[in-house]
C-alpha cells in the first residue's frame, strides 16, 4: 500500500509499526505521551500503547538516556526522544561514556540497542538552542552509529531498521522538513539503513548532503541544469559509519566535490569526507574537496538564520570555485 | 517493614502555620487571599506602604498587559514563538521587588516581569523573541541576568556568581529562577548541593505553575518542591505564587538570610500557568478547561485590586490611569516591535569571541565579499 | 527570619531509634556493636542461622585476604592500579547477602565483596586492574553489572533496569551502588528523582567512607546523605556499614519493599576507607593518622570474629580453616595473575559494535597487516 | 632565571604566578586543596593562597564548569581542572551551551575568561575514561577555544597566557609527558599562545603534532633522519584556532603532509586539518594528507595501549605511504 505522507506522519507510523511488532519497545521522552511530543511525532501513540511503552519522563536528558542503558540491559529496546538538537548535551557524558562504550566494555555481553530521536538543524525561525547540527559530536564517538533521514520513506523504514538494529543509534530528524510529503509503499523493501544513495545523476561535480541539505542540493541540482551544469547529488543517509563508496565512484568520475552540511565547517562531516575522498581518489580530484556549512559560530538569532545556513546560493558558488580550479 | 514502606514525613517549614491553603496541598504562605483579605502569618510579614503597593498592583497590570500584547504581535507573525506570564504575575513581581538594586537575578526564559520590575525595556525582551538577538538588555547594569534556555543551567551561574559575591564580602544576594519542570535536572540538584556545601547567597525561587510543558508536577516530585531542600540541607518555603505580598515578604526573608551569611533557601511559589507553555504549545491536548477554570479565581491582579479598592488605598482613578498606561505601554511595544531593525549579517560573527581568531575574521570577510556580490541584485 | 535562619531540621527515619550510634553523629541502625555484641533495634532485626553467620564470617575475611593480595600485585607492578575495599568490607558483604539470586547489583569500581558474594571470580575482577579487560565477567549471569568508573552514571543504569523490572512484572530489586562523593553528581540525583517519581524498584546503597578521594563528605553535603531522600519522596535510612548483619537487615527490608512495589530506599553506609583511595593515592597527605585509629577500633570483621567465639558459633579450628582458605585464595589469586596472557590486539576491534561497520573492519584488516609486517622482526 | 622543569611543575608555577598576578584568579576542582591534585599541578597552592582561591569542589564537574560561569560573570578569572580527560562530559552542557556561547549570547557585554585545564592523552596504563582525547569535540565547538602544550616551557607560559586570556580555552595538558624536563627561562618573553611552531625544519614531509604527540613526532624525524629521510615537525600548539600559515608554508615546500594525534581518526583534528591543507595547497601536495590517529574505537584496556597509540612506526609507516604516491 503506498500513501502521501509527510516525513513527521512517516515517522509516527514507523514508530507505531515498531510498538506493534515488538512488546520490548519502549519509547521515553519529555512530553511525547499526552501531548505527541512538540513536533508530534509521538501523536496518540501513549494512548494506544499505554504509559508504559510510551513514557512522559521527568525533564533530564541525562536520566532519558541514562535509564535507557538500564532498560536495554535488561532486554528492552529504548527509543529516546531528545526534544531539540541543542538540549541532548545534558545527556552527552551519558551517550559517550556509557551507549557507546558498554558493548565493548561488556566485551560483547551487553547490547545497548538504543535508538536517540533527535530533531535537527534550523530553519524554523526558533530561539537560541533550537537549531543545532550535533551530528559531528556523535560521529566522532566511536561505538554510537548516526543516521540522517531526509525522505518520508527513510523515516518511515530508516526508524524501524533502527530500533531493530543492536547497535545504539543517533537518528537524526530533518525538522524543518517534517512537514515535507511524499509517497511511501508501505509494503515494499526499504532500502539498507547504512547505505548513501545517489538522488540524482550528474557528471559535472559531485555533491554531498544528508537531511535537511538534500533538499538544498537538490535545487542546487536543479538550477544548475538550468545552466548546464551537471551535478550528482548524494544522500549521504548514514553518517557513522560513512558509506562512501558511492562517493569515490562518483568523484572518480566527476573529479569534483562538494559537501554541505548545516553544522559549522570546521570539523564538521565535511571535513572527515574530504579527507577521505582526497586519500582514495586523489589522482582522479581536479579540485579540492570544497565545504559549504555552518559558519564557526553560534546559532544566530533566526533572523540571521538565512543568512548563516547554506542555500542553493551558496551550493553553486561552491560549484562554481570547484570547476574554477 | 514498616521504617520502610512509608514516604518519610516531612517537616513544615513553616511550623505553626495557620495559613488558609489550597485543598489537598500542604500549608503555603498567604498574607493576601484570593478575595483580597490582608491575612496574618506567624513567621512572615510584610511592610509595604500604599505606595509600594499601589507600585505593585501597576507592575502586575503592566507587565500583563505587555503579554497579552507579546502574544497578539506572535499570532500576527511578528515574534518567532512568545513564553506567556499570564497567571504567573505576582510570583514574578513580588519577587522582583525583594530584590536589592546590587542583587543579581537570574531568569530562565519565563521572567518577564522580573525583568520589568529590573527596569528592562520590554522591547529588549520582545527582540530575543523576535529573532533579532538573544536578548537586548545588559544584565550587568540592570542586575537581570540574560534568559537562559537551556533548562536550569542558569542556576549553576548564579550559585556561582554567588561564590563571587562571598569572595567581594559584599552585602549582595542572588535570586536565581527555576520552573517545577527544572528540579529534575542533574545541573539544578548540582547548584543546590553546592550552594548548600559553601553557604552561598543565593536563593532558589522555583515557579511551581504545576506543568512542564504538558508534564504535570507529579512526574517530576511526588511530594511537594519545597522540601527538596531539607534534604541537601537548607529550609525550604512553599508559598502562595498568586499573593504578591507573600511572595515579597519570603523572598526578602530569604534574599536577607542570604546576604547575612545564611546560605540558601528554596522557595516553591505555588502558581498556575493560565496560557499555553509557549504561542508553539495547546495546553488543550493535556489539561482539563476545569481546572483552568478553578485557577481563574485564584487570580494574582483581581485579589490586589480587590483589597485596594476596598481598603481605600486606590480608586476608580488610579485604576484607570494605569488601564491608560497599560494602552500605551501597548502601543509602545506594539509600534516598536515592528520598527525594530533587523541586524547585520556580520552580527553571526561579531561576538562569538573577545578576541575575533584570523579564521573567523577570514570567514567573515568572505562573508561580507560574498553578500556583496549579490549587491547589485545577482541573487540568482 | 527565625524561620529561614536554621538549617531544616530532618526526620529520624529511624523513630525512637534507641541504636547507639557514632559521637556527635545522627543514630544509626546497629545489630552487633565494634565490641562484638548484639543488640536490638526496634525496626530492623535479622534472622541469620550460624551457618549463615559463619558464612558471612567467611567472606568477611576472604574478601580482605584478596584485597590485600591485589595490593600487594600492585605494588609489585603486576596491576595498573587497584582500589581497596579494607573498611568496608561489612558494608559490600551485607549488601551483597541481601541480594536474591535474580536480583541485579549495580556497583562501582570497589564493590569486590558484593563481587564475590555474587560469585565473580577474583580473577575476572582482576583483569580489569590489570589492564587485560574492562571486568571478565558476565553481568547478566552473575546478576552483577560490570564496574561503572565514571562516578554515579550506574545509579541511572539502575532505575532503567528496575524499570524493565516494573515491565516484566518481575519479583526482583535492584541495588545500586554509590559513594558519598557520588552524591553530588547531577546524574545520581535524577537517578532518585526518576526512581521516586515511576516507584521503581531500585535501593541506592551508598558507602559513605567519608571520602571522594581527599575530599571529605562535609564539602559534599552539611547534613547527613540519607537525608537526602527525603527530598525526593522516598525513604532514607543511615546504617552502621561495619556492622554486617545490619546492613544485612536493612538492605534486605528495603530490597524486599522494593521488590513489594514500595519503591526506592536510600541506604546511607556508614563507614571509613581505611586504606588509600586507590594504589596511586597518598592519603597522608589530606589525613590524620589519628582518624585512623579511631575506625581500626570499629573494624567490621574484629566484631563478627568476636561475636562467633563468643557464642560458640565457631571455634578455633574454624578461624584457622578461614585463614587457610584465604592463604589457598590469594594464592590461586597471585597465580592467576601471573598467568594471566595479554588480549589479543584484534581486541581493540571486535566488540565495539554487535554489527562492524565497514569502515571499522578496513580499519581492523590494516591493523592485522600493519602488524603481521613486524612478524619477521622488521620493528624498526 | 632559567630552571629546569617537569611540564608538571612549570605548570605549577604558571598557576602560582598567576594567582600571584591577579587576585581575580580562582582555581577550582576535585582533589586541588590540600592533595594538591591527583597529578600534583596544584600542590602547595591552597596552602599558600588559602580555599577561597583554590577550591576543593563537590564532586560534579557540571557543578565544577557552571558556577565557574557565574563566577566568572562576577568578575573572576576561574581556572577549572578536569580530573581526567573522560570525566569532562557531565560538564559538556555547561562547555556547549553556556560557556562556548555566553559571550555572542549577551553581545559582548558577559566574558568568559574561564580555563578548563585537563589532563589528556593516554599511554600511562590507567583504567578506562583516564586516557582519551576530546579536543575535537571542543574545536567543532564555536565560542571555545583550544590549546595543547607540549612542552614545560609553553606549560609555564601557556597557562598563565591562558588565564589572562579573554575567552574561554580548554588547556590540554599531555599527562604522559608531565614527568618531562626541559630549561624553562622563566623571565623570557613567551611565543604567542595562538600559534604553531616549527620544531624541527626537513624538506620532504611535514609532520604536524600536538600535545603527547609531538615528543613521538620528533623521534619519528629522527628515525628518519638516520633512513636519509628529513621530516618537518610542526608543533600545533593552538587546536582553535588553528594557526595553519606555517603549515601551508611547510607543505608548499614539501608536498606532503602527515598529521598526528591520539584521538580517533575519524573526525579527529587530522580530518579538518587535511581539509585545510588540501584546500589551501592543492596544487602543492604529491600525496594526500595522511592521518596517523587512534583507531575508531573506544580507548582499550591498557594492555592494548602501545597497539592502540600512534608511535613512531605508525608515523613512519604513514611517511613511507606518503613518499610512495
Ligand atoms: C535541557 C532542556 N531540555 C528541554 C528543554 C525544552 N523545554 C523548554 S521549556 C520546558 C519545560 C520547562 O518546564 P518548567 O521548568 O516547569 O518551566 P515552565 O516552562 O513551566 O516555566 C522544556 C522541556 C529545554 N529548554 N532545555
Ligand atoms: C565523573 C567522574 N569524575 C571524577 C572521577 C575521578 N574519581 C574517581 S573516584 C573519585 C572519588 C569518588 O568518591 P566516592 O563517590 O565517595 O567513592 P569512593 O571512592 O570513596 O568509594 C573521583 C573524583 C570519576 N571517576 N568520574
Ligand atoms: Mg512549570
Ligand atoms: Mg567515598
Amino acid at each position: 500500500m503506498t500513501e502521501t505522507l509527510t516525513i513527521g506522519k512517516a515517522l509516527n507510523l514507523g514508530l507505531r509499526r515498531a510498538l506493534e511488532d515488538d512488546p520490548k519497545v519502549v519509547l521515553m521522552g519529555e512530553d511525547i505521551g499526552r501531548l505527541g511530543g512538540v513536533f508530534r511525532i509521538t501523536d496518540g501513540l501513549q494512548k494506544d500503547f499505554g504509559d508504559d511503552r510510551v513514557v512522559d519522563t521527568p525533564l533530564a536528558e541525562a536520566g532519558i538516556v541514562g535509564t535507557a542503558v538500564g532498560l536495554a540491559m535488561r532486554g528492552y529496546r529504548p527509543v529516546c526522544e531528545i526534544q531539540f538538537d541543542g538540549f541532548v548535551f545534558p545527556a552527552y557524558n551519558q551517550l559517550v561514556t556509557q551507549v557507546a562504550k558498554i558493548h565493548a566494555r561488556s566485551r560483547g555481553r551487553l547490547a545497548m540497542p538504543i535508538v536517540i530521536r533527535i530533531p535537527f538543524g534550523g530553519g524554523i525561525g526558533a530561539v537560541e538552542h533550537h537549531s543545532e547540527s550535533p551530528e559531528a559530536y556523535f560521529a566522532h564517538t566511536a561505538g554510537l552509529k548516526v543516521v540522517a533521514v531526509s525522505t518520508p520513506a527513510d523515516a518511515y523504514w530508516g526508524i524501524q531498521q533502527a530500533i531493530a538494529h543492536p547497535d545504539p543509534i543517533v537518528f537524526l530528524e530533518p525538522k524543518r522538513r517534517y512537514w515535507e510529503k511524499a509517497a511511501v509503499d508501505l509494503d515494499g523493501t526499504p532500502s539498507p539503513l547504512f547505505a548513501s544513495r545517489v538522488v540524482r545523476g550528474g557528471d559535472d561535480v559531485t555533491v554531498l548532503a544528508y537531511g535537511p541539505m538534500v533538499k538544498t542540493a537538490l535545487q542546487a541540482a536543479e538550477a544548475a541544469a538550468e545552466e548546464g551544469r551537471s551535478l550528482e547529488v548524494i544522500d549521504l543517509r548514514t553518517i557513522s559509519p560513512l558509506d562512501l563508496d558511492p562517493v569515490f565512484a562518483s568523484v572518480r568520475r566527476t573529479g569534483r566535490c562538494v559537501v554541505v552540511h548545516e553544522a559549522p565547517v570546521t570539523l564538521g562531516l565535511g571535513a572527515e569526507i574530504a579527507a577521505r575522498v582526497t586519500e582514495t581518489c586523489f589522482h582522479s580530484l581536479e579540485a579540492p574537496v570544497l565545504r559549504v556549512g555552518g559558519y564557526d559560530t553560534p546559532y544566530p538569532p533566526s533572523k540571521l538564520e538565512e543568512e548563516y545556513l547554506p542555500d542553493l546560493d551558496r551550493v553553486l558558488d561552491a560549484v562554481d570555485r570547484s570547476m574554477g580550479f | 517493614m514498616t521504617a520502610l514502606s512509608h514516604t518519610t514525613e516531612v517537616v513544615d517549614p513553616v511550623p505553626g502555620a495557620g495559613a488558609p491553603h489550597l485543598p489537598g496541598q500542604p500549608p503555603l504562605v498567604q498574607l493576601l487571599t484570593p478575595e483580597g483579605e490582608r491575612v496574618e502569618h506567624p513567621d512572615y510579614s510584610v511592610d509595604v506602604g500604599d505606595q509600594e503597593l499601589r507600585a505593585l498592583y501597576r507592575d502586575l497590570v503592566l507587565v500583563r498587559r505587555w503579554d497579552v500584547e507579546a502574544t497578539a504581535l506572535q499570532r500576527q507573525g511578528e515574534l518567532g514563538i512568545w513564553a506567556s506570564l499570564l497567571g504567573q504575575e505576582a510570583a514574578q513581581v513580588g519577587a522582583g521587588h525583594a530584590l536589592a538594586a546590587d542583587d543579581m537575578a537570574f531568569p530562565t526564559y519565563r521572567e518577564h516581569g522580573v525583568a520589568w520590575v529590573r527596569g528592562v525595556d520590554p522591547l529588549q525582551v520582545i527582540s530575543l523573541f523576535r529573532g533579532v538577538d538573544a536578548g537586548g538588555w545588559d544584565p550587568v547594569a540592570t542586575g537581570f541576568n540574560l534568559y537562559t534556555v537551556v533548562i536550569g543551567a542558569q542556576t549553576l551561574h548564579a550559585t556561582g556568581y554567588a561564590m563571587g559575591v562571598q569572595r567581594d564580602c559584599a552585602e549582595s544576594a542572588v535570586l536565581a529562577f527555576l520552573g517545577d519542570g527544572a528540579t529534575s535536572q542533574g545541573e539544578v540538584n548540582e547548584a543546590m548541593i553546592w550552594a548548600s556545601s559553601l553557604s552561598a547567597p543565593v536563593v532558589f525561587f522555583c515557579q511551581n505553575n504545576q506543568y512542564a510543558i504538558s508534564v504535570p508536577i507529579e512526574r517530576q516530585s511526588r511530594v511537594p518542591l519545597y522540601q527538596r531542600a531539607a534534604g541537601f540541607g537548607f529550609p525550604g518555603v512553599r508559598v502562595d505564587g498568586n499573593d504578591v505580598l507573600a511572595v515579597l515578604a519570603v523572598t526578602r526573608a530569604a534574599l536577607a538570610a542570604a546576604r547575612d551569611g545564611q546560605g540558601p533557601t528554596f522557595i516553591e511559589a505555588f502558581t498556575y500557568r493560565m496560557g499555553a507553555h509557549t504561542t508553539s504549545d495547546d495546553p488543550t491536548r493535556y489539561r482539563l478547561a476545569s481546572e483552568l477554570e478553578e485557577w481563574k479565581l485564584r487570580d494574582p491582579i483581581a485579589r490586589v485590586k480587590a483589597y485596594l479598592a476596598r481598603s481605600g488605598i486606590a480608586d476608580a482613578d488610579f485604576f484607570a490611569a494605569i488601564e491608560a498606561e497599560g494602552d500605551e505601554l501597548a502601543a509602545r511595544i506594539r509600534k516598536g516591535t515592528l520598527d525594530m531593525p533587523d541586524p547585520a549579517g556580520t552580527e553571526i560573527f561579531d561576538h562569538v569571541y573577545a578576541e575575533m581568531p584570523p579564521p573567523l575574521a577570514a570567514q567573515r570577510a568572505e562573508f561580507v565579499e560574498y553578500h556583496a556580490g549579490f549587491e547589485g541584485g545577482v541573487e540568482r
